[in-house]
């Protein structure tokens, strides 16, 4: 295990440079916004990782609550906080490219403001197991993850139809994109999800070591001899 | 009738009770007794269904889920689990309705079973210590329950009054109930208890018929 | 012993011992009526820019004030723990989540047809649109604050410093909610815009949300 | 030294103390006895300043003004007057700077004196009732009043600690404190009380040097 | 044993207590992200008239914390009726107030710190007139609304007749201080007019309440 471990690692970091050769120097420059651009490399794949690690958030809650199984919680804090650290990611690359591009740091649009919608969605998660101080903090945790995936649509949704009120600043072109960007683009993706899987791995490893190291320091409380207090 | 095996109950790297197997039977008295910290109360509310336990199983007339004998089980606990803000009666009349207990009847009786007036309107966060403790048996008792958990009934009771108690509960006892009662008053009940169980530190460590005080430990 | 019973009964006295102690209302009227003067001497109340933000207005100050009051709902099961008292009877546990969610429906309520008028009166509100539609926006709305509300409240108990945690859990999965509270109440004052979709939303998020919460509360209630 | 004269305490039409002329000398341990609802709370409650008198005039160690003995005041209640959230030597050190008192050994030694460890980090709310119960004993030896009033200090702890606590007692009034204690369990005291002052529905109705219960009524 | 060594201590204490982890700062961080999220929903941010409103918009964010603040000021106390501690001690009434008051400033004080910043961001605030100006104003202005909070929080939770409706009662007294505020801070961010008799009324009201609440205090707290 240990060993697979290591050499994915590796093929992680080699898959992480390449991706940012790609970026940095195959990929075109693009006409309007030049090298600003190459953000893009990082800003995309981080959100679709984000994404899907609160898919998996999501569904490792909804395991536990079947099953009550400590790995699903353990998967379902692992994903959380991964995931709030790629959505992070979006929120600074995003500002980073709105500066130069648009003039601004910040505006009120639909994709930027659901995605800080959900950003708070799962930091408020967290904060919940953090503050926790009942002995059964993974129900009450997958409770929240679930409100909060049911939030999801209607947040998108609503924000959807408020600010397409009103003419709003426009992301990209949307349309048509160069097939080396879109090849870059996949490459990154791919190296991206190889990173989270990394991180993810190794934290959901710590986890459970952490709930192993808890039930034997339990079970030898269990076995020495205490006084009544 | 309950039935308890190899139960634990920890609160993180702490452990209140340590491997419990007991059964105890209808129509007995067991009187808990035990050091302050020894997991009476815990006990207690494992059975009650209010602290999970970490291991171990626990069967009440025949239920391995606690929560579907909750009708069957009346549990008295150190804070008198009552609301401050209204008089005895209305607090018993609102407890009645969630066991789905209709006529005030019922109420009022159990009401002067512990020696409280039920006329009395003052609001229950204004009543003298010992009555609250009474007004906390009274919720206890209100829906007949086959199994009582008693929790120090008669802290803070005064000496006539704990005498009293001691004969409604004998009386139930003789009625087919299971009672286990926690105190540290344990010569009250020395003549009606069926049986004395000692616990230390988290474990039962004696079940006597008589009671000794102090010379067994 | 059915769960409208129960409800009935748990509603009742709540609301009885609200009427004796005057905690919740206390506490939402003071706060929302220094909201109202605080926005009266920061904008001119004139009447076509007022009618602009009006909308927003109104919701956060009832966003808020409910908040101060759902803090509240639990802490009277909390004393003396009589939550055990409750979580040790056949009562359903969702019989008791209605009665808490019904009874701060109805203190949100009073605030609202408290606040409405003085509202009306220090910014001369007129509203362009259909006024009957404000009905169901409320009703809804208020409804989507406080199912939810009442829900995080029950979780935040469970929490260090539960004060700070209902905000933190309940204002996230509030936005779609708030924002059709206020783009619909914004719409009917100024007039400009139909507010059926806006409507479909917040009843879509009620009911999504009541389920979820009828579902789950057992869960959270027994949680040790 | 303290002197009681004509003390009334109503609240609102109900009369909690109906006339109350007593005196209670230093170096002497007197138990407080009664029925529940006869006053007794109430009674260390205006002595200790909390309840304000209705009517009458209680005057301590010379000071007609009880605020300004407050500094020989030790006082325990039913509830046990602690931060549930901080260990219980977090809250006596926090107590202590009430009191002026700066160095920690001796909140130490009073914990010690009430056999809690003092390196106890759990918070209080989450010691068994009796534990608490001798934190709150604690706290109102503290500051080493001159006059101790202590109402049912023994409900909830066990009996061979309660055994302990009458030791700690008996050596207080020793060492010529004015000691009031309310219990509905005078036999723990039979041996080491001065005098029993019986009170019956806010007036004392005996003052006794021997414990006759029941009998007396 | 000084008024101020006890402030000092109850202060430590409930500051330990409140932060227990550094958690709580993070969770105070998350909040004020969270009002000013809310209300980018309720005004539309980019609109010129937001910068009119802005100054009431910071002080109901800020009152909103104020009032989630004062409401668990005196909860601690009451549990276990540790407040007969308090009073059965001879620590002067006023370290209590005066811990319990400075608590709640530096509690609104954190909050409004961290809030500014993102008000600014977030909705692009540029200060026409001079922004140092602003702190005096954050400063008095919120020492007006704490002092006067805590004093009538305890009020509320000493006498039993709840049947003054306690808002009635604090209302009218906070809206000297709350004109003020709100003028000056709209003042200073459209840079039209001095703020200098506004500051001179907080100051004056400051002084006025604080010197009334530390008179009160001690009868307040001694009253049965
Ligand atoms: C300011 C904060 C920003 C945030 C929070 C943000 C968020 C996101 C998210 C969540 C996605 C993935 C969603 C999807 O694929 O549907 C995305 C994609 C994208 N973003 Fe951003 N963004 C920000 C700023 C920007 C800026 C300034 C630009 C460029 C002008 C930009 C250009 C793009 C492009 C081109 C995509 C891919 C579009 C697509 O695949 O449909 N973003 N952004
Ligand atoms: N929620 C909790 N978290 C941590 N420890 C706890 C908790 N509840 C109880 N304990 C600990 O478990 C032990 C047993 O407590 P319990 O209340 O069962 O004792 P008890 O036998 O009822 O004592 P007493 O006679 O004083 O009431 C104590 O040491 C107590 O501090
Ligand atoms: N705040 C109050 N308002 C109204 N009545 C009160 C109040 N406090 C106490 N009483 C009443 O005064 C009477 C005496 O109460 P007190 O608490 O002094 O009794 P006690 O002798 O201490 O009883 P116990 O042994 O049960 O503790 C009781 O009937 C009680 O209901
Ligand atoms: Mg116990
Ligand atoms: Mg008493």
């Amino acid at each position: 295990m240990k060993r697979i471990f290591t050499v994915f690692a590796l093929l992680t970091g080699l898959l992480l440079s390449y991706a940012l050769y790609q970026a940095l120097i195959v990929a075109p420059t693009e006409k309007t916004m030049g090298d600003v651009q190459r953000i893009f490399y990082y800003h995309v794949p981080s959100a679709w990782t984000a994404f899907l690690l609160f898919t998996i958030n999501f569904v490792a809650s909804v395991v536990y609550l079947i099953r009550r199984s400590s790995a699903a919680d353990a998967l379902a804090v692992v994903s959380a906080e991964v995931g709030v650290v790629f959505c992070t990611v979006v929120l600074v690359t995003g500002p980073l490219w709105a500066r130069p591009v648009w003039g601004i740091w910040w505006t009120w649009d639909v994709r930027l403001t659901s995605t800080l919608v959900l950003w708070l969605i799962y930091v408020s998660y967290l904060m919940l197991r953090r503050f926790s101080a009942s002995g059964e903090t993974p129900v009450l945790a997958a409770a929240l993850a679930i409100f909060g995936a049911l939030d999801v649509p209607l947040v998108y949704f609503s924000i959807w139809i408020f600010r397409t009120q009103h003419p709003q600043p426009v992301i990209g072109g949307g349309g048509s994109i160069d097939p080396r960007m879109w090849h870059v683009l996949l490459i990154n993706w791919a190296a991206f999800l190889c990173f989270a899987l990394l991180i993810c791995w190794s934290r959901y490893r710590l986890e459970v070591l952490k709930r192993e190291v808890e039930e034997m320091q339990a079970l030898e409380a269990l076995l020495q001899p205490r006084g009544s207090r | 009738m309950i039935r308890i095996a190899g139960l634990i109950k920890q609160f993180g790297p702490f452990a209140a009770l340590r491997g419990i197997t007991a059964e105890f039977a209808a129509g007995s008295l067991y009187v808990i007794l035990g050091d302050n910290g020894a997991g009476k109360t815990t006990l207690l509310r494992s059975i009650a269904g209010l602290a999970r336990p970490t291991r171990g199983s626990i069967s009440i007339l025949g239920n391995s889920e606690v929560r579907d004998a909750c009708r069957d089980i009346g549990y008295m606990a150190h804070p008198s689990l009552l609301y401050d803000e209204m008089s005895g009666m209305e607090n018993l009349r609102y407890f009645a309705g969630l066991y789905g207990i209709s006529d005030d009847g019922r109420s009022e009786n159990v009401i002067r079973g512990v020696d409280l007036d039920p006329a009395l309107t003052r609001p229950v966060g204004q009543y003298s210590q010992g009555m609250r403790q009474r007004m906390s048996l009274a919720r206890a008792l209100l829906h007949d329950p086959k199994i009582l958990l008693l929790d120090e009934p008669f802290s803070n009771v005064d000496y006539r009054s704990a005498l009293e108690m001691v004969k409604l509960i004998a009386q139930l006892r003789d009625s087919d109930k299971t009672i286990l009662l926690v105190t540290h008053q344990a010569t009250l009940l020395e003549d009606v208890a069926d049986e004395f169980v000692w616990m230390e530190a988290g474990q039962i460590v004696s079940r006597t018929r008589e009671l000794k005080l102090l010379e067994t430990r | 012993m059915t769960l409208s019973t129960i409800t009935r009964a748990t509603l009742m006295k709540d609301l009885r011992l609200e009427w004796r102690s005057k905690d919740a209302i206390n506490a939402m009227l003071f706060f929302a009526l220094l909201v109202v003067v605080v926005f009266s001497f920061s904008f001119d109340p004139n009447a076509e820019e007022s009618r602009q933000i009006a909308g927003g207005l109104v919701w956060v100050a009832f966003l808020f004030a409910a908040v101060v009051a759902l803090n509240q709902t639990w802490a009277r099961e909390l004393r003396n723990q009589v939550l055990d008292a409750y979580r040790v009877s056949p009562a359903p546990a969702n019989s008791l989540f209605l009665a808490k969610a019904i009874g701060n429906f109805v203190f949100v309520g009073v605030l609202e047809a408290l606040m409405t008028p003085l509202f009306i009166v220090f910014y001369q509100l007129r509203a362009v649109g259909p006024v009957w539609q404000l009905v169901p926006v409320a009703v809804l709305g208020t409804w989507a604050l406080v199912v939810n509300g009442t829900f995080f409240a029950a979780v935040s108990i469970r929490t260090r410093s539960r004060e700070i945690m209902l905000p933190l859990l309940l204002f996230p999965i509030s936005i779609p909610a708030i924002i059709a509270m206020v783009n619909a109440t914004t719409a009917i004052l100024t007039g400009e815009l139909s507010i059926r979709v806006w409507i479909v939303l917040l009843a879509t998020y009620d009911v999504v949300f009541t389920i979820a919460c009828l579902l789950f509360f057992e869960m959270v209630l027994h949680a040790e």
